[in-house]
Order: C-alpha cells, then structure tokens, then sequence
C-alpha cells in the first residue's frame, strides 16, 4: 500500500508458552533504528490478530509473530517470513510434552484411550493443535477415544493433573520448570509420557508488499544486534531470544500440515 | 430584576458553562492523550472497510455448531443469572444507604464489593479451577458472580434512588428493612429488576469467554477461536447469531415488563387475589430453589478435591497480598495508558448516551420508527465485542490508544444508551405531563423533566461504565493498547500473584479515586 | 373559548373518568367544577388540555378542535393553558426555580431549552409568579424540600409564569390554610377580572366555589349533575352533588 | 402518652422545621395543629414517631424516651401510631388492598412478610378500613390509578389498619369534598370516644379544627404560638395563627 514510510512500526507478541514477560520492546527499537537508520516505532500485544491485521494494512511493517500467526499472515495478506528466533539451545524450534502423573498407569499412548486429557485452548498451538494432531497421528478419535477438555492455560493444565482432575495434560517444554515455586512437587509427581514434533519458534514476519531492500535492511539489522554484544545480551534477557536464523516459508509448512489435519480451514491464497 | 436574583441567575450560567468546559478540557486532554486524529482516521477508512468486507460473508454452514454453543451458553448463563439477581436483591437492601440496617454496612461492603469488580474474570477463574476444577459448575459460579456483582451495583443505585418517602410509609408502620424491601421497594422495582434479570442474562451470554477459562466452552470459546483464525467469515455468523438473541432478549424483556405492569387486573373475588400474590411470591423461591437443584447436580468433586482446592485457592490469595512493590514503575505506567483511554471512551459514550437515549426512550423519542431504528443501531454497537471493533480500527490507525479508545466508545455507547434509555423509560409519567401541559414537547420533557430527576442514576451508570472499562481495557492488549489491563492479564498466566497483588490494588485505588472525584463534582454541581 | 361535545373517557377500557359531558365555558369566565370524590373532576380538567385523550367526543378551544390536533399544534395551545396539578406533579429534584421557569418552555425553540437559555424576562416572570404565593424565599430550594402548601404553591407559580389565557386549578388550595388560600383565589379573581383570563377551577371546598365563582358545574359519577350560575345554586342542590 | 420536651428539627442544617417544642398530649385527646403553610406542622408530626430526627430535645410516647431507641424497638413503637402523610406516599405501584395491608406489616415476621402471608384477620381490617373510607370497590386497584381524594382515603385506610393507639393525620381530609371529609372526621371522632384513640390531627381547615378537636396548637414559624382548649380560641387568635 504504502511506499517509503518514514517510520518503521514493529509489533512484538509474546509467546503465551514462552519464558518470560516481555516487558519492554523500547530499547529493542533504539538499537534497530540506529541500525538501519531509520526511526523503529514499537509495541507489544497480547495477542497476534491485531499484528496480523496490521500486516495485512500497512499499519504495522514487521513483526515478532508466533508460528501459527505467520502462517495465517502469509496465507491472508502474503507476509513474508524473515528470521526465526533461536532458543537458549540455539535451536529454531521447540515443542510440547505430554505430562503425566507417576503411578497412574499411563505407560504408552495408548493407556489414554478413555482417559481424561486436558489441552491448553483450541487457538492455541503448542497446547491444542500439535498435542491434538499427534494423538490423531497415532489413530486417536479425540470425540470418542479420550475424555478432553481446554484448561485455559498451560499452568492450569498442570495443576489440574496435579489435583487428579485430569490424567493428561498437554503442556510446554518444561512448565514444571517454570512454575516450580507455584507447584514444588510437579517434578517429583509427574513425569513426560511423550513429546510433539518440533514446532518452529517465533518468527520475524514482514508485511508482503516491502520493498526488498527494505526487507534486507531490517534482517541484516537484526542479525547484527543480535551478534553485538550488547544487543545479544538485549535479546536474551528482555525477549529470551538468543539469536535468529534466516528462514524461508517451506519451515512453516509443518505448522500447515498439522493444521489441515486437524481440519482448521486456512484460507489459502496462494 | 433584583441584584440577588441576577447574580444568582448569572451564578448559575457559569457554573453550567464550568461544568461543560471542564467537560470539554476533560474530552480533548484525553483525546489528545489518546492521539485522537481525524486525518488518520480518515485514511484508515479503506483498510477498516476492507476488514469489515470480510464479514459481508457470513458462513452459514457454521450456524449448526454455533447453535450448539450458545444453548450451552443459555442454558448456564441463564441459571447464573437468576442466582446472581437473587442474591444481589438483599444485598443491595444492605448496602443502598437509604435502606441499610446500619451504616457499617455500606461503608465495609461498597468498597469490597468494588474491589470485587475489578477483579477480572481470569483471576476468578482461577481461583474457581483450583477450588472446583473445571467443567460447567465452575462455569455457572463464574457467571453468577459476574452476574451478582453487576446486579448488585445497579441495584444499589436504584434502591438510593428511591424517594424517601415511599420509604418512610413503611417505616412509619414500624416494618423491618426486610419488609421494607418486599412491600415498599419490590414493588417500585419490579420492572427495573426484570430489565436487570435480562441485561444480566445478556452480559452473561456475552461475557461467556469466562466459560473458556474454567473449562466450560461456550460461544466465547469459539469467538476467541476463530479470531485467532482470522475467520471473519464464521465471526460473522457468530455475531449474527449473538445479535439475533440479543435482540430477542430485549424483546422477551419488553413483553415480560409490559405484562407485568398490567398484571394487576382482572381479581373479581378476595380469594382468588390472595392465591395469585402468594403464588407470585412463592415463585421466586421456587425458580431458585430449582436453579440450586440444577447447580447441584452439575457438582463433580471430592470433599477432599475440595479441601485440596482451598489450600491452593488460599497461597494464591496470599501471595496476592504480598504486593511487589519493585513492580510500580511498570504499573504506573500501565495505569497512564489505561487512564486516558477509559476517560476517553466514557465521556464519548456519556455524551452519546444523553442524545442516543433521547431518541430510543419510547416514552420520549420525537417517533416511534426513530426508537426503532435507534435501539436496532445500539444492539449492533453492543453486540460488537470491543475486542473485535479494535482490531478493525487497528487495520485503520495502526498502534497506539486510538484505535482502543474508538473500540471501547462505541461499545460504551451502546452499553450505556441501552441501560440509561431503560432509566428513562420507567421514569413516572407524572414527569413527562408536567412539562406536556406547558406546551413542551418530548425534547423539553427529557431535557427538562427526565435528565434533572434522573441525574443521579446517569451518573451512576456512567462511573460503572467507567469502572469496567478500565477493565475492560484489558482486552484491548491485542492491540497493543492494554495498559494495565493486559499487565494484569500477562501476570495471571504468568502466575505472578505478587505482582497480581499490586496491580489489583492500583486498579482499585484508581477506582476509588475516580469515584471520590466525581462524588465531590457532582456535591458541587448537582 | 372552551367546548366539549359529547366526551367521554374511559381508563384502561374499563373506569369511567366522564361521561357524555357536554360543556361551553367562555372567555373571561369563572367556572368552579364540584362533586364528590372520584366524580371526575381532575379527568375532566385533563381532558380539557387532552392530557387524557377523549374515547368518544370533540374538545374545542377556541372554536377550533384540538382532539385530533398534531403535536405542534397541540404544544401551541397548551402552552396557553395553565395547569395546576391536584398532586402538584413537580420535578423533584429540580429547584423551585426550575419549575417554575418550565411555564415558559411552550416559548422556547429546541434549541434554547436544550442549553436552558432561558430570557431575561421568563426570569423576571417566574420571581413574579413566586412573589404572589409568596415564595420568593424558597426560590433556590430543592421542590422535594418544600412542605404540601410550598409545593402545592410552586405548581400554581409554574402555571402562572405561563401568562396563560386559561387557567385549569385542580384543588390549587387544598393543602393550603385559609388565609394563603384567600391570597390565591383573589389573585385569581384579580386576574380573571383584569385581564379576563379564563378560570377553571376543581375545588371540594363548596364554599369557596359559592364564595368566588360565577359559575358553578357539579359532576358526579363521571356525569354532569347540573350547570348553574352561582346565584342559582342552593344547599339543596349542594347536598345533590354530593349525594 | 406523647411528651416533646425542647424539640428542634433543622433540615440540611439549614431551614428550620421546628424549635423548642414542648408539648405534652395524654391518652385520648383530639389535637389539632394549625398554622400556615410551611410553619411546621408536618414537621412536628413527623418528629412524634421519629421520621426525622430532632437535633436537639426528647421525645416521650407512653413516658419512654424514644429519641434514641435501636431500631427494633422504635419499631414496636411506630407499629402503634397510625400515619396519614400529607402527599399519601402510597406505593404507587401496589394495589389499594396491599397498601392499606402494609399497616400490618409490624406484626408480621419478615418470612411472612415475604411470602406475603398475611393473616386472614388482617384481610379483614384491611376490607373494613376500605369500607370505613368507602373505597370497597377500588380493592384491585393499583394505587396510581386512584383520583387525588381516593388516594388520600387508602392512606387513611392503610393507618386504620394497623389499629392503632395513636392517629397522627397530616392533612387528611385536605382533597376530600366536605361530605366524604365529615365521614372522615366523625370515624376519628367516634373511635376517639370509644376506643380512647388519641388522635394529632393536622388541619389547614380551621373550621374542621374548631368542630373536632378538644385542643388546638397553632405553629408559626416553627414555633409554638398557642395551645389552647377549644374553647378559647377565638376569631383574634387564629387570625394570629395566619399572621
Ligand atoms: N425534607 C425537607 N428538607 C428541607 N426542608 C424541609 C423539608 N421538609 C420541610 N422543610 C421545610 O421546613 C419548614 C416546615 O415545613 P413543614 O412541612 O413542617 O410545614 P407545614 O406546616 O406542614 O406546611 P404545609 O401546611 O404547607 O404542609 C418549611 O420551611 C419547609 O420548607
Ligand atoms: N390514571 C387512571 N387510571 C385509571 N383510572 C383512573 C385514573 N385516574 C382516575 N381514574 C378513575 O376515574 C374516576 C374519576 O377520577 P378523577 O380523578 O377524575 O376524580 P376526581 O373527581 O378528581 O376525584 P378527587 O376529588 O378524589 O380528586 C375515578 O373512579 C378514578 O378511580
Ligand atoms: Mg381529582
Ligand atoms: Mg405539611
């Protein structure tokens, strides 16, 4: 839409299954605007629609987007993925866990069969589509093989299998860990009865119609905070981003597969 | 004239013109706070229109499984706020200061209860799951709390808007409060409690994301779902379908009301009168009782899983009052960001809502079709959850408050119009003949008649508006504009009840504030 | 000035307010209406003025008929009319002040009343209107803070500050004690004579309607028990009207 | 039985209602309270069973001091005094039987209350109070549907009801015709005889006061300025009184 903007707008969404609490994008914006000299405007949501949308309008010119979030970007307004970000592994991905509790008997996959299984909620990815799609994957009916339901948080998942108000719960990779002040005995209590395959982690996301000497600008940018001392120390501690690799759109292509196989209709405009 | 008499004529012209510029510096100081643009609201138009083009479609095959959802819906919101009314009945006899026992009440529960309803739905769910686990009966506590504290609020401010002298006909025959309450106030609030019943019953239907939380589904569940789907195409269906009912609602509580007002008829013997009030009043329990029943049965728990729940519900709680005071600069700085935006969106509804309900009230509306059409506009602006209308203006402005603040006015708007046009509909008729017989007409009779007897409920409603849409607010985080709301939001998942703590406490403390001052504006200028 | 034919009004399809009256009241008249309790008195006064709408009949001011007038129409001929409502019917929470200077609202465009931009005269007219039922003092107090006779007095100052061409008083003195009710009704004989404004006036005290009107209708049951000029009406036909 | 010792009311610290009253009235008198409008009158009634609270000075009934009674107790205590309001404050919304029910309200539990289970002998005082003031045919009614003198008589009624041992009547006959306020007045009287009903009677009609009551208190300003015996007031005095 728009050509040559004096400003950049970026928008930054949280991974709701990731480490920590954004608390300021600000300083990531000063870094990246003395980087590539033109003045960043940032901000935070709470949630990707509105970045999509963004996207989608020349409101917003790149963003921080969750897996999920760039497939729906790339598939409505042509986004285009630049980077990913890595994690404190230095890998690109992550993935979620299916917990158990100890002695409950559920050895193998198939001891869920008529158990009760809670999952996170039905927009989220690491606790409802991958859980979900691997137990389809492994012949699962979700309707009639296993008793679900959405706890409305990766937290609450585990507490409610801590309380025995369910068998399973999906969850992400460790959120014993995390909340290990909260539930002190969810390590010694439960253990992983199995993971999902690897989901891609957040991605840096560009409105579909920049310029691509623009795009360059901006992931030659990053990439270099992202080397530089300081702006590596940045990322980690306000962002939990311990670097970016260059991506293309095939990496999300598991993100799709999993989606048509739980049957959620992306519009696809390719 | 006289000097006395000009100097008070003029007295009273600068104080209206005070009050409309204090008014006015409020508005543009928060507009401007809000980055209000015409231009770049202009420009956006392409871009909002386009997102609303989507929703020209809507899926209808999707309509089965929406229906599903919002029977599910009906079915606990409805029993929730039957429960929610009933108990805010008594409560709201406690605590309205005219009809309290003593004044210790109102002065410990206001506050509590305040606090209450800014507690937002995420904590109580999770409270409810670790006391309850998950599933419908957590869900119908949910709501019922919603439903009573709502209810509650505007119940007491009925109940203290009730003339003093009706009351004291019953105090003069030596009643009790409770007594007070069924012969003196029922009876006046009546067709206000049936209005509540419903407006209730519609929020709850709304509000059902809740449900989502503590694992009951419901329509909210699937509205969240698709959003974050981008398909507008179902949303539309959705909000077909949500219109739809909503509209049915007004129109089963139209009817309800009307009926009831002319219930009176038609005794011919002592007998029959005896047997039709008591049965009437033998209903309520009943209905009740029937709710608890269902409630009941719906409980899927251990004593022990009880017990267990409790403990957990009380670290929460305590941790809560453990503030975390390093966290202040950040709540602070929510707070600002909150602050404008909500001003902002109240005085923009509140304007609205004097011209919107002049024109909707049946009773003062220059036309029956105007009413119509007018009531039909505030339903579609109710029924568009802000959440949604941020999105579309965020397409057209980008980030920032603005966008939040036009979301959340037009949603204040219709909310507002729909409660303070029922105001204006049960005010006495006596109100309306008395300015009709000097050669006024309808504008004349609300200008003159209806907004001076009914100030105090206007303002009222406009500071419970103002109180919700700070929390409100919070949903406004996808956008990028949820200032303390969307910190709050992010610590709950995030567990972090010291910061929770402190948080809430603000948001109460800002509450309260607010309210002090305006209480000392409206001591002034009332 | 004043005519009905043929009018009668039922409430909720079932009460009879009146019934087939038919009445001429001319400019400049003083007509006293009597009768007993729930005889129709008030339904008659507000028919006049159509807050009650007619089932049946024609009302007529000024020879013109007012009944199937529309709504701007009607706003002019009322705003001519004072009316005194026998429960007062003032905005509570409004000042005196305030409802009294609603008598000129008829003379108000739109948007003037919306900004209660009153004139400086309408002011003048209501401190006028006080001062004759003798409330100036109370003219920035609250109405719900007055007592009966205050209220009652409020009402009959909104009326007159309308300088209507009729006045309808239903009870205009019931609440208040005989010296200031003097003071009324010679105010109202004063004007009725001066500026020949036409009274019509409900009032159970039978006395007072022998004592100042020229003219005196009795109702009772909803119908017109007799129509005779003062002179004419003795105890018998009092006790009559009663009956 | 009703004893004011230094009684002052001042309203919103501002208006004064009453100021040093000192009154005592004994079991069975027939007072009645004149004094122009806005002297006081209903103030004093009220402040008889503590509607509003004097700043200052104590009220006796039976010789206990109720000025500072818990709220039970000031129940019991109002539960024995009829009140007839000046402007009714009927529930509006209720029908004419509830609202003359409501005076037996003091007797019942709050469950009974409730479930509106009112004994059957108090649907029998509430029919014999409406045929007291001859409103047996209204019985359905809702209250706002009622003429000005009807409304008035349920008030009356509704006092009736609670059978009690003190009247206080504020202005009850004041939007009655003569007739249906002589009924009135002669029940008042003739349960006074009989019954030893003490009965407070507020009348703008000095008339009325002369013909009924035993005793005569005239308020000027919120202050005493007589309290006579019937019988020696004079034309002098009332027109004091008015003054
Ligand atoms: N609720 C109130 N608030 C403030 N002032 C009041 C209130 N009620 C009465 N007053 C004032 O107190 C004074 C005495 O009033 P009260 O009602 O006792 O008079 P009254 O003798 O009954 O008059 P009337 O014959 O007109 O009924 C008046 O000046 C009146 O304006
Ligand atoms: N709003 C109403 N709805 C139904 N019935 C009414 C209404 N107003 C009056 N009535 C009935 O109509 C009849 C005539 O009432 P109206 O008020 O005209 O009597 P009135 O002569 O003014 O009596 P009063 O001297 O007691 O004021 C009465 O039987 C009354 O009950
Ligand atoms: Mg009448
Ligand atoms: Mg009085």
């Amino acid at each position: 839409s728009k050509e040559k903007e004096e400003v950049i707008v970026m928008g930054f969404v949280p991974m709701r299954d990731g480490d920590k609490l954004i608390e300021s994008v600000e300083p990531l914006a000063q870094l990246l605007s003395e980087e590539i000299g033109i003045p960043v405007k940032a901000f935070t949501a709470t949630n990707y629609v509105g970045v999509v949308e963004g996207l989608g309008s020349g409101a917003v010119d790149f963003g921080f987007i969750p897996p999920f979030a760039y497939v729906l970007a790339n598939s409505e307004n042509n986004a285009q993925v630049i980077l990913t970000a890595l994690n404190r592994d230095g890998e690109p991905h992550y993935r979620s866990q299916f917990l158990v509790r100890k002695n409950s008997g559920i050895n193998r996959f198939e001891d869920i069969k008529g158990k009760r299984v809670a999952f996170v909620d039905p927009s989220s990815t690491s606790g409802y589509l991958f859980p979900a799609a691997h137990l389809k994957g492994l012949g699962f009916d979700l309707e009639r093989d296993i008793n679900y339901i959405y706890a409305g948080g990766h937290d609450k998942g585990l507490q409610l299998l801590l309380n025995g108000d369910v068998d399973v719960a999906t969850t992400s990779v460790d959120i014993r860990v995390r909340f290990k002040n909260e539930f002190p005995t969810a390590l010694e209590e439960t253990e992983v009865l199995g993971y999902t395959d690897y989901i891609p982690n957040i991605s840096v996301t560009v409105r579909g119609d920049m310029k691509e000497e623009l795009v360059e600008k901006i992931k030659r940018g990053l990439l270099n905070i992202a080397k530089h001392p300081e702006g590596g120390e940045l990322l980690k501690n306000l962002f939990n981003i311990y670097g970016f690799i260059e991506a293309k759109d095939s990496d999300y292509d598991v993100i799709r597969e999993t989606a048509r196989l739980m049957n959620i209709d992306l519009r696809n405009s390719k | 004239m006289m000097n006395w008499y000009k100097r008070h004529i003029v007295k009273g012209k600068i104080q209206s013109l005070l009050t409309g510029t204090i008014i006015v510096i409020l508005l543009i100081y928060s507009g401007y706070m809000v980055k209000w643009d015409f231009v770049k609201i202009y420009q956006g138009i392409p871009s909002m229109y386009n997102l609303i083009q989507r929703m020209f479609y809507p899926n209808f095959a999707y309509i089965n499984e929406v229906m599903t959802k919002l029977l599910e819906t009906l079915e606990i919101a409805f029993i929730a706020s039957i429960l929610g009314v009933f108990l805010a009945i008594p409560m709201g006899l406690l605590t309205a200061a005219n009809t309290t026992p003593t004044k210790i009440f109102p002065v410990l529960l206001n506050p509590l209860f305040s606090l209450l309803r800014t507690i937002p739905n995420l904590i109580w769910a999770a409270l409810l799951v670790s006391l309850f686990s998950i599933g419908i009966f957590p869900g119908i506590i949910a709501l019922t709390i919603t439903a009573f504290l709502v209810s509650l609020k505007l119940f007491r401010e009925h109940i203290e808007g009730i003339e003093e002298n009706s009351l004291n006909s019953l105090k003069a025959v030596g009643a009790n409060s409770w007594q007070i309450l069924g012969e003196g106030i029922l009876p006046i609030i009546k067709e206000h409690l049936l209005a509540v019943f419903f407006i209730v019953l519609e929020i709850n239907i709304r509000s059902a994301t809740v449900l989502g939380l503590v694992g009951a589904g419901g329509i909210g569940q699937i509205l969240w779902r698709d959003l974050n789907h981008l398909r507008y195409d179902n949303i539309a269906t959705l909000l077909l379908i949500l219109f739809i009912t909503i509209g049915f609602i007004d129109l089963l509580s139209l009817v309800v009301r009307n009926y009831s007002k002319k219930i009176h008829i038609n005794f011919n013997n002592l007998g029959r009168y005896i047997f039709f009030t008591r049965l009437a009043r033998f209903s309520i329990p009943f209905l009740v009782l029937l709710s608890v029943i269902y409630i009941y049965s719906k409980i899927d728990l251990t004593f022990a899983r009880f017990i267990l729940g409790l403990e957990q519900g009380q670290t929460m709680i305590l941790r809560m009052t453990r503030l975390d005071w390093s966290y202040l600069p950040q709540t602070l700085k929510g707070i600002k960001e909150s602050l404008f935006i909500t001003l902002f969106a109240t005085i923009v509804g509140g304007i609205n809502t004097l011209f919107l309900s002049y024109l909707a009230a049946d009773n003062v509306s220059p036309s029956r079709g105007l009413a119509i059409t007018t009531k039909f506009i505030i339903n579609i602006l109710r029924t568009f959850p802000p959440i949604i209308t941020a999105v579309i203006f965020f397409r057209g402005v980008g980030p920032g408050p603005l966008a939040g603040a036009m979301a959340l006015s037009l949603y204040t708007t219709g909310v507002l119009t729909k409660l303070y046009s029922e105001v204006v509909e049960n005010t006495h008729g006596n109100i309306k003949d008395s300015i009709l017989v000097v050669g006024g007409n309808n504008l004349h009779c609300y200008r003159h008649g209806i907004i001076p007897q009914t100030l105090p409920n206007y303002l009222s409603l406009l500071l419970y508006r103002l109180e919700s849409n700070i929390r409100t607010s919070s949903i406004l985080g996808v956008i990028g504009a949820g200032g303390i709301g969307s910190l709050l939001t992010q610590n709950i998942t995030w567990r972090n009840w010291e910061k929770v703590g402190l948080l809430l406490l603000s948001m109460a403390l800002l509450v309260m504030i607010i309210d002090r001052i305006s209480y000392l504006i409206r001591k002034i200028f009332v | 000035m004043i005519k009905l034919e043929d009018v009668t009004v039922i409430y909720n399809n079932k009460t009879i307010g009146i019934k087939d009256i038919n009445l001429e009241i001319k400019k400049g008249e003083f007509v006293g209406i009597i009768g007993s309790s729930g005889g129709g008195k008030s339904t008659l006064l507000k028919t006049v003025n159509l807050l009650v709408k007619p089932v049946k009949g024609k009302v007529y001011i000024n020879g013109k008929e007012i009944t199937d007038l529309d709504i701007a129409s009607l706003r002019k001929v009322r705003r001519e009319m004072g009316f005194v409502f026998q429960d007062y019917n003032l905005v509570e929470r409004a000042s005196v002040l305030n409802n009294v200077l609603m008598g000129r609202l008829g003379y108000l465009s739109s948007f003037q009343s919306f900004f209660n931009l009153y004139k400086d005269s309408d002011y003048t007219l209501a401190l006028q209107a006080l001062e004759e039922v003798g409330l100036e003092d109370k003219i920035f107090v609250r109405a719900d803070r007055l007592s009966g006779g205050q209220k009652q007095r409020v009402a009959i100052a909104k009326a007159l500050c309308q300088q209507p061409k009729i006045i309808l008083a239903d009870e205009p003195v019931s609440n208040l004690d005989f010296k200031t009710g003097e003071i009324i009704m010679n105010y109202f004989k004063k004007i009725n004579e001066k500026q020949k404004i036409t009274i019509v006036i409900n009032l159970h005290d039978v006395n007072l309607a022998l004592k100042y009107c020229h003219r005196i209708i009795a109702l009772s049951k909803g119908q017109l028990l007799f129509d005779k000029k003062t002179g004419e009406v003795d105890d018998e036909l009092v006790q009559k009207a009663y009956s």
